[in-house]
């Protein structure tokens, strides 16, 4: 029940990986909020969420994506999600943010 | 379980984030135990962090109490779960969910079309003032 | 969690066996929550079950209620978990409660002892006819 | 939340080779008694019990495994257990049970 976040710009494909790991709930949502803000205050580009190891996710996270997202689209960058595990993907899917997010793998 | 027969469980957790997990873990320990396959189980755990997440940002904003329940209801057949809060209610209307709209993203808004997309069977009881319940069935099985 | 402050979560369970492991798997995410270790986790869990089964086997065998409580009382120091039955109660002195004779083997009896071994503090409250409660307490970090 | 039992009479050793997997507690104890049960009427030999997967145990199911001892010994037979985690091996320490069955590795 608890949240950890790892961020490095990748240079070479030019955009963030940011690595999810546990669950993104209300308790832990501001925490990934924070990284976001610091994320795109420091380079607009777009965001590759490796989700591998993210157990859990619930409106609160994905508002959170949402709200990323509109600030990324202003410079026409994206959020990228890959490697997603079946809850999540169901979730994506029943909600249509698979088609406002980029899935992958 | 006999066939009929039904067991309650009752849950009273504080109304702050650190506890939601609380309710998910135990949801996820009542359903394995009634013989719910992972997939539902997930889908529970969602769709009863929405509704105290719901319960603890609109529900309890102004009141004192500091808490709200969950009760159990399980027979052979189904999961009956309902998140009270004695908040000041709303007159949210279940027909007025609907799938968020892309072409005007918001951040809001998702937790309720969440619930009733995961769940068998929902409902709301809410009066201005007084609290509001959601009720959500999830059947064991191939469902309804 | 602000010092002095404190939380609490209820649990009210039907008197059955199979719901133990609920019980037992809301300890553990309530601990885990306040930054208990795997250790103290594990022995809140023994601890926990072995007051459920008393309250199962010898505090509702009479009764009709059909249901127990537990609680839960979280500060920044310790876990508090009371778990209480409105069975017949019993004269149960925690002083006369020993570590097992194994010259003279018993199938019974171990219950309360090892909640007093794995808990840092126990107390009981019992009155004949109105039901036995169990405290017991568990500190966070070096304990007492 | 479940308790698998897994018995073989393993004849070049001579013992019963009993695996736990799960959890004894009082919902999954009378599981237990009952293949005890059957065990012992069969043949009174050694019951080694593997213990690996074995992730709880309370009284409930120690009181059987005294139980069963206690009838094993009227023939001089003992109980072994193996692979124990250290959650159970705290308790079996606590209670003195370390030195009533034979505690193996
Ligand atoms: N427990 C509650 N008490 C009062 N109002 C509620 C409660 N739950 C939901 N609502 C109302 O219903 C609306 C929709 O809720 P929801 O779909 O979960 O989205 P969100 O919580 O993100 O606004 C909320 O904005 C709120 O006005
Ligand atoms: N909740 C309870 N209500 C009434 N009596 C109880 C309760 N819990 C324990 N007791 C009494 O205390 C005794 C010791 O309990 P315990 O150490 O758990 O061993 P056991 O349950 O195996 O007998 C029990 O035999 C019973 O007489």
């Amino acid at each position: 029940m608890s949240l950890k976040i790892k961020k490095d710009f990748d240079s070479k494909n030019n955009y963030w990986l940011v690595e999810l790991e546990g669950e993104v709930d209300v308790y832990t949502a501001g925490q990934l909020k924070e990284a976001f803000k610091l994320i795109i205050k420091e380079k607009k580009e777009n965001i590759k969420i490796d989700a591998d190891k993210l157990e859990y996710i619930d409106s609160t996270g994905l508002g959170i994506l949402i709200g990323a997202l509109k600030r990324l689209k202003q410079e026409d960058k994206d959020i990228i999600i890959s490697n997603i595990k079946p809850n999540i993907g169901k979730l994506l899917k029943i909600t249509g943010l698979d088609k406002v997010f980029i899935i992958e793998g | 379980m006999k066939a009929n027969q039904s067991d309650e469980i009752r849950l009273s957790i504080p109304n702050k984030p650190e506890y939601v997990g609380v309710a998910r873990l135990t949801v996820a320990a009542i359903a394995s135990r009634i013989g719910f396959d992972i997939e539902k189980i997930e889908d529970m755990k969602i769709a009863i962090s929405e509704a105290c997440n719901n319960a603890i940002t609109h529900g309890c904003r102004y009141c004192d109490e500091g808490e709200y329940n969950i009760n159990f209801v399980l027979t052979e057949k189904k999961l009956t779960i309902s998140v009270y809060d004695k908040g000041e209610g709303c007159k949210c209307e279940l027909e007025d969910i609907r799938k968020p709209n892309y072409n005007n993203l918001k951040e809001g808004g998702l937790g309720i079309f969440i619930i009733k997309s995961l769940m068998d069977d929902v409902e709301i009881e809410s009066e201005k003032g007084k609290g509001m319940m959601i009720r959500m069935i999830k059947y064991l099985g191939d469902g309804i």
